[in-house]
């Protein structure tokens, strides 16, 4: 287990249960009002919802070096990163519910969840998180500060240019961003057999001379170690990590999904493969007894029971809100007093 | 079908019908896409066709929207009739350069010494919260640029037409279906799209508005899913004595100006409702067409659309942006005398 | 300035000037693009810039329009504020994606929580025979796509006032300038965009149109290069005492509704002339926005854009479609009783 | 030598000399009216014109193994690869003088020609010609025919999206598609270590399982050889290669490209390596002597010289037909009687 202290074990775990009980609440609350006909307009949690149940250890292990100095961008299937990460529970959870105190105050919804204090963003479209974190890491570089990025994405992301540009573009500057895939096999209904060769993503690397790792069991405390090298290459600068992780998909793609496409035995495997078991095996042998872990996953759904609470207390926004934000200043682009020098008034007007 | 009679189908149903037929018709014709062949398309544009005609034919792609699109472009300069599907037109940004750059100028910029016969499927529209990056129907943004053919079906009866014309066509064609109107099992649809089929294949020729309501005092200029919104609102209107015309463009490009100017010859009033942005797009078109051609015939004028912000998530706020049947009215309202 | 008195400058040297002053106040700032550093930007957007800020401001970047662009949209979200050059306006399709649906978006999506202060400076235009992948302006894609403020200086004065706003601003502006106005070396500009320019910054608000001519008979609205051409066709139908004024919007998005509604209401006559497809565009934004406001202060409208075409490559065809100023002048004619 | 053959060889030389006095004569016939005062609007080439001298081995060498039936997509860079091809000369002259008998009607341009007859396409979009030449392919496959594509790209190209996309859905179905790397060191002003890691494009195959291949000198005999197992490999339906080669740009960017940023050391390297002297040598090596090789290069340079002086006289199109050709059937769609069945003329109407 080499470099990983009980504490940070401990951390990991709060971290992952809270994750997958956040996921088995949201679950609840979104399929309440859509049972039995599957309405996806109805229901207190609007839109589409990708939950990631069996993804945990990939954000834990990976987010436990970072600190809020430090940038992660994750996709469309985002909720244990932003734990992780540290994201304002409360004010996510109240905009996944779309209330007007979330955290983008009901604009942005699930895939779309915005944290500055902790430099948590996501998108939810392919692969297009990589080039901002290589943005983020770029400004790192540029400021000359030691925070570094990650990008998270799936492995069904692999092909996408953005992905591929990335590599490209961090790798030449040795810029300290680490490239997270978390690989469950699937992208939807597509086995990532059928649609990426190598169905490794950390081979990507080879292409763009730069180190790929690859951790083929989702065990938080391998994450965690392999995380330990590449945020640490970063942090010394010298430069980026493509990582795969291997992960599981318990639920369907998205809240709704009927997964008639997914054979009953692959399923079953991704069920049994549970890293929140498996850490909690490394903390019985580091001492953390099932009492203690019993503690620790009560907290944690108590922050989550609690946070869905008071999202659901939240005012709903009013409507002509939905006219504001578009620009975070005035259209004109002119805040304070004109600048302009005197003459400059008419300057344009006659030519 | 003029009446209820005859088999009813969904859209769904009836744009893949038409992809069938052509399918069996022509082996040339093909469909790729992500989660086209097991899961039949996130939004049933596929369904069951894996089962007929295998993995060779219903392709499911890499998630790499430039090279399998692009691929299709090659295909189809190749002589074979490709369909591929980009998932939610949401997505375009990370393919728009074999779409607008390749796809749609190559007839032009080879003196139509080549040609591209394709067709890309995408779904359209909003509705049902799925935010800025997935609800969007971008209309303008590919009505605007040259080299593409754009259709817009509102119904079974039209969706299975404009596809079997949509695949013979030796042009591009870009052909959006909207997510509310498919009839999906978990998004209901409202009634209208559901209509009479008949079984064996037809044409509906581009370029041709369809006047889904006649009427005298207001003509209705619309697409898509906003066809039965606007039939709503007409129904609504009508209890007011106020008679309104629906026209459902069916398709962008080519634009049927015609149909337009003579409802608006005859009613002198107009509105156009669009679920795309407001500002340089369809209703400005629509009624920058009638005004060059009939500077006169205009006493009245409204238009609707998103009010130039992305897609907004929490229901409230979609519903305020989304122009939806009161809206409707209410701008109908405001062109009667 | 009121008139010629002063430096006379470029437009590319008035851009750089602006671009330089705000780099030397604002270590935040930096520019990114292809063939920025050494060459000094093809269309000279950068020239001379790399001797005084060296590679690590003026960084040239892999042909990876995608990570570089999106890098600045992380960079930008991180408080830096980067300028971004696509070099030319027409690649937009292989980084829209980042463009509209990262850095357009991410503000409204955030609830405003977040902020992406960066510009996106972009060549646009034709004239000179580069077809259809490197001539277009594209102004009403841009326009029609809500969370950028959209700029298009015609001069060398407004090119430096708006490129300081630009920087200065806390959203996204995209900036584009048309390359037959930069003054550069091998592709001269016509007389008018090279004007007297203040060596000290000053910034010009988004948003407020410049009336680059005064006149009672009819009102041209145009921008870019066509300022010129409809003042050039302007000082022609002087002669004829048909007394023209010329708006240069400066900015589409915002755009200055209220200086176009005004010059209507004084003249009657409208005219629009853009150098972007005409379709779902600009022009039917323009006229559009007149109606709807002033039913009834149009006496004439003609528009005047590409034709819903490509851009052609040889001579001959390439006049055809890009308006000049006796296709101006004819259609200024047509408005006139 | 291996494999090739003294008429192979021959044809190559051909094949290059004829390229290489094309664009001097094009630069000769461009610059006319562009001195002393550089204008691109004047004189009788239009447009940006964007030469290959130095380049000529990468096209002849591969070229050499194609049929009518393959297809090639060319980049910005496209005259040598075109010729070959075996793109019609004059067809391919007029369209460069912007005439109305050019192969696109006057409407394409140098950047942008079109040959159907020999399956060649380009486009002056960074790596955009990759996925069609895989659609080439895929077509190719699908119909059961042996025909292979070769996409040509510069090594500036090997970090866009659009290239690296490509190499996987090629790989993937081990399609019939060659990707080839012209490396002449310069992107436009962007020397290749400035932009892309690793410098060698071919590089970029480890991360997508599929075979790469680096030609380093610019030897026409050896791209050949290279090319004969790269297009054997496609044509046995063993999938995709990935080839890079070493190219020389003997003349700017484009034309009027100043070259400040080129080091003078760097422009006399370029013009000392010489793929068609190498050529000449191996020609000379295999018995075909300076006498053969001087009525090759005559019966090349009449060859092109009739083609401009044809291209010259021909006439410019009429500017209406700009507004022709955006389809190349009715906007309708309907060529044929209309096949509506009778009682659906009026379907839709009344819903
Ligand atoms: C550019 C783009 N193409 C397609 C989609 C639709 N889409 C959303 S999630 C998804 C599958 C993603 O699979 P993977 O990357 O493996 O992540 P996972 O869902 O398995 O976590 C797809 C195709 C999208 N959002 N963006
Ligand atoms: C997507 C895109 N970005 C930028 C350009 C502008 N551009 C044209 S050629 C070129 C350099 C290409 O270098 P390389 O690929 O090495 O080819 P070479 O010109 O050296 O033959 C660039 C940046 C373009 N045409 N397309
Ligand atoms: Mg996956
Ligand atoms: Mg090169």
């Amino acid at each position: 287990m080499g470099t990983v202290t009980t504490t940070q074990l401990r951390s990991m775990y709060e971290d992952m249960v809270t994750a997958r009980y956040y996921e088995e609440r949201l679950q609840e609350e979104y399929m309440e009002g859509k049972t039995p006909g599957f309405d996806i307009s109805a229901g207190p949690i609007p839109g589409e919802l990708h939950l990631a149940a069996g993804h945990e250890a990939a954000a834990a292990g990976v987010c436990a070096h970072l600190t809020d100095e430090d940038t992660v961008t994750a996709p469309h299937r985002p909720h244990h990163i932003a734990i992780a990460k540290g994201v304002d529970l409360k004010r996510m959870t109240a905009e996944i519910f779309g209330r007007e105190t979330g955290l983008s105050a009901g604009k942005g919804g699930h895939m779309h969840l915005f944290d500055p204090d902790v430099n948590f963003a996501c998108s939810g479209i392919i692969a297009q998180g990589c080039p901002p974190a290589v943005g983020a890491a770029l400004a790192a570089m540029k400021r000359n500060e030691s925070s570094v990025a990650v990008a998270y994405l799936g492995e069904g992301a692999i092909s996408q240019g953005a992905f591929l540009e990335s590599l490209n573009l961090a790798s030449l500057h040795d810029l300290p961003v680490i490239f997270v895939v978390e690989d469950n096999d699937w992208a939807i209904s597509m086995p990532k057999g059928r649609i990426s060769v190598p169905q490794d993503g950390s081979k990507r690397a080879a292409g763009f001379d730069m180190p790929g790792v690859r951790i083929d069991h989702d065990d938080a405390t391998a994450v965690y170690e392999a995380a330990a090298e590449a945020v640490g290459r970063a942090r010394d600068g010298n430069g980026p990590t493509l990582m795969s992780v291997q992960v599981h998909r318990r639920m369907g793609h998205f809240m709704g999904d009927p997964e008639t496409y997914r054979p009953e035995a692959d399923q079953q495997r991704h069920q049994e493969r549970d890293s929140i078991e498996r850490l909690a095996a490394d903390l019985e042998a580091a001492g953390v007894d099932e009492d203690e872990r019993e503690t620790i996953r009560e907290d944690a759904h108590a922050r989550v029971d609690d946070a869905i609470e008071w999202a659901k207390d939240q005012p709903e926004p009013e409507p002509d809100a939905a006219l504001e934000d578009v620009f975070s200043n005035p259209p004109s682009g002119v805040t304070d007093e004109d600048p302009t020098p005197e003459f400059a008034g008419n300057g344009g007007a006659d030519r | 079908m003029s009446d209820d009679e005859g088999r009813q189908a969904t859209m769904s149903t009836a744009m893949v019908e038409a992809i069938a037929t052509e399918m069996r018709d022509n082996d040339e014709v093909f469909y790729m896409g992500e989660d086209v062949a097991d899961y039949g398309g996130i939004f049933d544009s596929t369904d069951g066709l894996l089962e007929e005609f295998g993995h060779d034919r219903i392709m499911d792609v890499p998630i790499s929207e430039t090279a399998y699109i692009g691929a299709a472009v090659g295909a189809a300069q190749a002589g074979m009739r490709p369909i591929a599907e980009l998932m939610f037109v949401d997505f375009f940004g990370v393919c728009m350069d074999q779409l607008y750059n390749q796809m749609a100028k190559n007839t032009y910029m080879s003196g139509a010494n080549v040609n591209v016969p394709m067709v890309l499927t995408t779904a359209v529209g909003g509705t049902y919260s799925d935010a800025a990056q997935h609800s969007q129907t971008l209309y303008g943004t590919f009505a605007h640029l040259p080299g593409m053919k754009v259709v817009v079906p509102s119904t079974a009866y039209d969706a299975k037409g404009l596809m079997h014309n949509a695949i013979r066509d030796d042009d591009p064609v870009v052909y959006m279906f909207h997510k509310r109107l498919m009839g999906i099992g978990w998004m209901p649809a409202p009634d209208g799209p559901k209509t009479a089929v008949p079984e064996e294949p037809y044409t509906i020729p581009f370029g041709q508005a369809d006047i889904k309501r006649e009427g005298a005092d207001v003509t209705v200029v619309t697409l898509g899913l906003h066809v039965h919104r606007a039939l709503e609102a007409a129904a609504k209107l009508a209890d007011d004595g106020i008679d309104v015309e629906v026209i459902d463009l069916r398709t962008l490009v080519p634009l049927d100006e015609a149909t337009i100017l003579e409802s608006v010859q005859k009613t002198g009033r107009l509105v156009v409702v669009d679920e795309d942005y407001r500002s340089f797009g369809l209703t400005g078109e629509v009624i920058s067409r009638v005004v060059e051609a009939e500077p006169d015939a205009l006493e009245a004028v409204e238009r609707l659309a998103i009010p130039d912000v992305p897609l907004p998530y929490a229901r409230p706020l979609e519903n305020r942006v989304i122009p939806d049947s009161d809206d409707i009215e209410d701008a109908i309202r405001k062109t009667q005398p």
